[in-house]
């Protein structure tokens, strides 16, 4: 078996997600390598788009800012932030990644502030960015993370970015765009979906070397789990080798 | 149908007047005369902004800035801004260390992507002196395509259910045909806007070359327009590719001639960002007293854009930076 | 006094009415003519629009449709429909033309049908393409039209583009932009405006050769006059010389 | 405040559904792989519209229009379609002489802008025989820019108080920020659209010069696209400039090259309309006998495209329209 590390690992799992011929937005980062991954194994007609209007770049290097000159070269379009959002609001767009300090059960992520008072936060981030409108717009929002329990809480500080609510058809009722939510939570130990009626989060699939008290003490709400339970399919020796010759040859995410 | 539906509204503070009369009132006379503005940046800051306006900067944080306009806001000392941080990062930077801004529209602010987070700008923000009010890109995208498009208003699907929506100052509504529940996000008409592009006429018609971001809907958005460009063209220029002209002369109050105007950020097909300027923003943001010199030194005692250029390298880097922009840098 | 027809005269008089830095959005014919002759007159600046996107063109010919190569030939912008109708809808173009088959009182006009069953019209014209945008979202309107009584009519059969809809405040309390409205009704007996209160229309200047009698007998409806009303200036040899020699050389306008 | 307003609505039906989420569901599963889409008009024809669709057509009536596609769904006979009048003039000229259209969004119908009315085209709306609901350019552009935003509706300013609002279909609506009062316009998320461009590669990035109309969103907005282009060009050229791309590839479904495919219709930088042409058709048009043995004759009898260029004056037609595009004809 391959040796390789969490992100390479999570970086493998996220790219089979991305079937070919799909759309998906992605920011800087593990994301990115995870888009480019796809392209250059199963899905060379993945289809990147970047929030501030860059669409199939052929990319050079890893870019620094999701509107830096990488994310539009030699694209077949760089086009504007509205341009963009409005193809994820059209529901033309089927993927995005997200990050954030921490996530609950039904997959909300919280990416703006520690604290409980918004107008003098313990702690601010920098907010939702385009983070809220990938969550609500695109069709299948997932998540790379190491996985802990203070990140995986009960009770976040801060809804950004909306999962599934309050769960069951909260998300809908609440006036988002019907279909759409939380996919995939990707971590270091597991692999987590939603389940489909209470829209909980759910661990499919064990990473090698955890098991389930692993996952389940390091998340702060109680875990749903899918009846049939498999083990997460390492990184391929193939996929490893692409992803650090030609996607991230600096190291700059799978090295962290 | 709509009757049985509550409707929610953000509890945050409305920064901007998004009423629509009062907006055409403006622009009903505004100058939309075809004449030569070409200006400084000392005196378009000068005439074009006061204490207490509401400004909008161009471009994406360190990507196509018009870096000498934000310069020229902190040494003339402007108070009491309100801002939109629409993924704002080294504009954002430079306002906030300049004191200039106390009220904010936040949808991106304090970090710098994938380069790490502002100590300085994190503090300024904890301190709780700056009023916040919660929004999104798209949503602020959107806030300025209801400026542009003149209206009040323009629903979209997104923030509804949110913290964001809770902390912002959006409105619910119902769609008329389908019953089905929007948020409105009410138009954003700044008093000013600084955009940086790449060529432009003295009358202001400018091209632009990659992601346009929301520039196109800001310069139509903002009741005063300040472009700096790399460099002034003729208008045959213009009218040999009318469909390219990027934004239109009576959008644009001001047009500065400034080469290497979005420097340290990343100007497209130009010069990338100076990546190790940037990172020592960062570093020396950590001790205050260290950032103040820094500031100081770079900023404020600093007579305009080409001394500050030339304190950071001057032509030499930016022949660099172009190098890696076209990606034939020597590693 | 020079030698001129009513279109001629309808023509320079419109022109004067477009002063120098002003937006108009013009359609093909008249307007158009009225407009280059301002620009080659009193005018430089003015700047034309046309509602399929061209913005102040160099016109090499008359276009013959609104969205021909013509209305952006060496232009400053060839952009698209929603652009300029939205630049109109922010409050940034002062003026426009419009034609019709019958105006009423408030400046009310129809180019849809005739007859009383929209079903089944007794005749139908093409509708209100932009008219009705125009006259909604620019700051003034104005008209050149030849007249007589059917055309300025008591009740016309069907409003396609608003005047000042029932007078008074109507027109701003249906929900239409504060301030815009008809500002000027150009025929070839009369220049007509609007009365402030009322919104009825109101004769302000009778054309050499007319008289009260002519101009009331010629309308559908009791007119307004003016305190003072003086005569229209008639065109002037300058304007006459440029309009005949390079607004329209082949006569398609003036000589219709 | 809203609530002592009286809200009124337009009496005429609504021919297509507004909803988002019904959109929503068909993009979904619409192919966004960028696959080599080159056919033929009469295959993306017979494959991409059915009878009782509702159909777009880009351009501006008789500037670049998909000639080729609209003799294409009269040959084959297609019939019961809905149709957007957005300035439809040479386009709706032959759709009606096709008998092809049995409801109707009016914006601009029956006439030629300065060419004057059809008389074929007055009689067939005078018969009563089609649905008409009233709207106009402006609102049509909105109607296509709500479904390409990914809306059921967007608020506008025209059209309230008038008969134009009566006989359409659209609902007043209050903005919540201001209390003014809009007029909702419900979103046209169109089954098919046809639209002529300069130049796009196999896939569909299309690029598009001169006045584009409502053409970039009527692309977003359909749910089956067709491109018929001048030329076709090579990916690389579109990866060279894609700042410039008009129209991305996955909004298209079938790309189709047809040279001089505007023709009657004039092509910007191209070839100008064949305004003896189109004079003819108006002409002849008077008698209705004379008409259907003209219409027969050069669309229902003709083969293809290319037949009806070679009877029409062929290629010497063509090089003298594009002289007068050009400005060069010799008088």
């Amino acid at each position: 078996m391959a040796d390789y590390n969490p992100m390479e690992l999570m970086i493998c799992v996220a790219a089979r997600n991305l079937e070919d011929g799909a759309t998906v937005v992605v920011g800087t980062g593990a994301p990115c390598a995870a888009a480019m991954l796809a392209q250059k194994t199963h899905s060379p007609s993945l289809t990147v788009m970047f929030e501030a209007g860059g669409v199939a770049p052929i990319l050079p290097a890893m870019p620094i800012s999701v509107g830096d000159s990488r994310t539009f070269h030699r694209a077949i379009m760089a086009s504007s932030m509205p341009e963009i959002m409005e193809t994820c609001q059209r529901g033309m767009v089927d993927y995005t990644f997200l990050g954030g300090a921490q996530i609950d059960m039904y997959g909300n992520i919280n990416s703006t502030m520690i604290g409980d008072n918004h107008a003098k936060p313990k702690v601010r981030f920098p907010g939702s960015g385009g983070a809220n409108d990938l969550a609500s717009l695109c069709w299948r929002m997932m998540m790379m993370t190491p996985q802990d329990a203070k990140r995986f809480t009960e009770k976040i500080n801060f809804i950004t970015s909306p999962g599934y609510l309050t769960g069951g058809n909260s998300r809908y009722d609440a006036g988002l765009p019907k279909g759409t939510g939380p996919y995939r939570i990707i971590t270091n130990m597991a692999i987590m979906g939603f389940e489909e009626e209470s829209k909980r989060m759910k661990v499919i699939n064990i990473n090698p070397g955890y098991n389930r008290k692993d996952i389940q003490d390091n998340c702060g709400f109680e875990l749903l789990w899918a009846d049939k339970i498999t083990d997460t399919d390492p990184p391929h020796e193939n996929e490893l080798r692409i992803l650090r010759e030609e996607v991230d040859p600096q190291r700059y995410i799978i090295g962290r | 149908m709509s009757k049985a539906v509550e409707l929610k509204q953000g509890q945050n503070q409305l920064f901007t007047d998004p009423d629509a009369d009062r907006a055409r009132e403006f622009f009903r006379h505004k100058s939309r005369a075809m004449a030569n503005k070409v200006t400084t940046a000392e005196e378009a800051v000068k005439t074009l902004i006061k204490d207490g306006d509401y400004i909008t900067i161009g471009g994406f944080g360190a990507n196509r800035i018009p870096t000498a306009i934000l310069h020229e806001i902190v040494r003339q000392k402007k108070k009491n801004l309100g801002f939109a941080g629409h993924t704002a990062t080294h504009d954002f930077q430079i306002l906030i260390a300049g004191e200039c801004i106390d009220r904010l529209d936040v949808a991106y602010i304090i970090g710098l992507e994938a380069r790490g987070l502002s100590p300085h700008a994190r503090r300024a923000v904890e301190s709780g002196n700056i009023k916040l009010t919660e929004w999104t890109n798209a949503t602020l995208s959107w806030r300025i395509k209801a400026a542009a498009m003149g209206l009040s208003f323009l629903p979209a699907r997104n923030i509804m259910g949110t913290d964001t929506f809770k902390y912002s100052a959006a409105k619910e509504i119902i769609c008329p045909f389908t019953g089905q529940k929007y948020v409105a996000h009410p138009a954003l008409y700044p008093d000013f806007a600084a955009i940086h592009v790449h060529e432009c006429d003295v009358y202001g018609n400018a091209h632009v070359y990659g992601a346009s971001v929301s520039d196109q809907d800001l310069a139509k958005a903002a009741k005063r327009v300040v472009i700096t460009t790399e460099r002034i063209i003729s208008n045959d220029k213009i009218r040999q590719h009318p469909e390219a002209t990027f934004i239109p002369f009576w959008c644009v109050d001001a047009v500065i001639e400034v080469p290497y105007g979005s420097y340290p950020g990343n100007m497209p097909y130009e010069y990338f960002s100076d990546e190790e300027y940037l990172k020592q923003w960062l570093n020396v943001e950590k001790d205050p007293a260290e950032f103040n010199k820094f500031f100081k030194k770079q900023i404020i005692d600093t007579k305009n854009f080409n001394e500050y250029l030339d304190m950071n390298g001057g032509i030499e880097q930016m022949i660099k930076l172009r190098a890696i922009e076209h990606l034939t840098e020597k590693k």
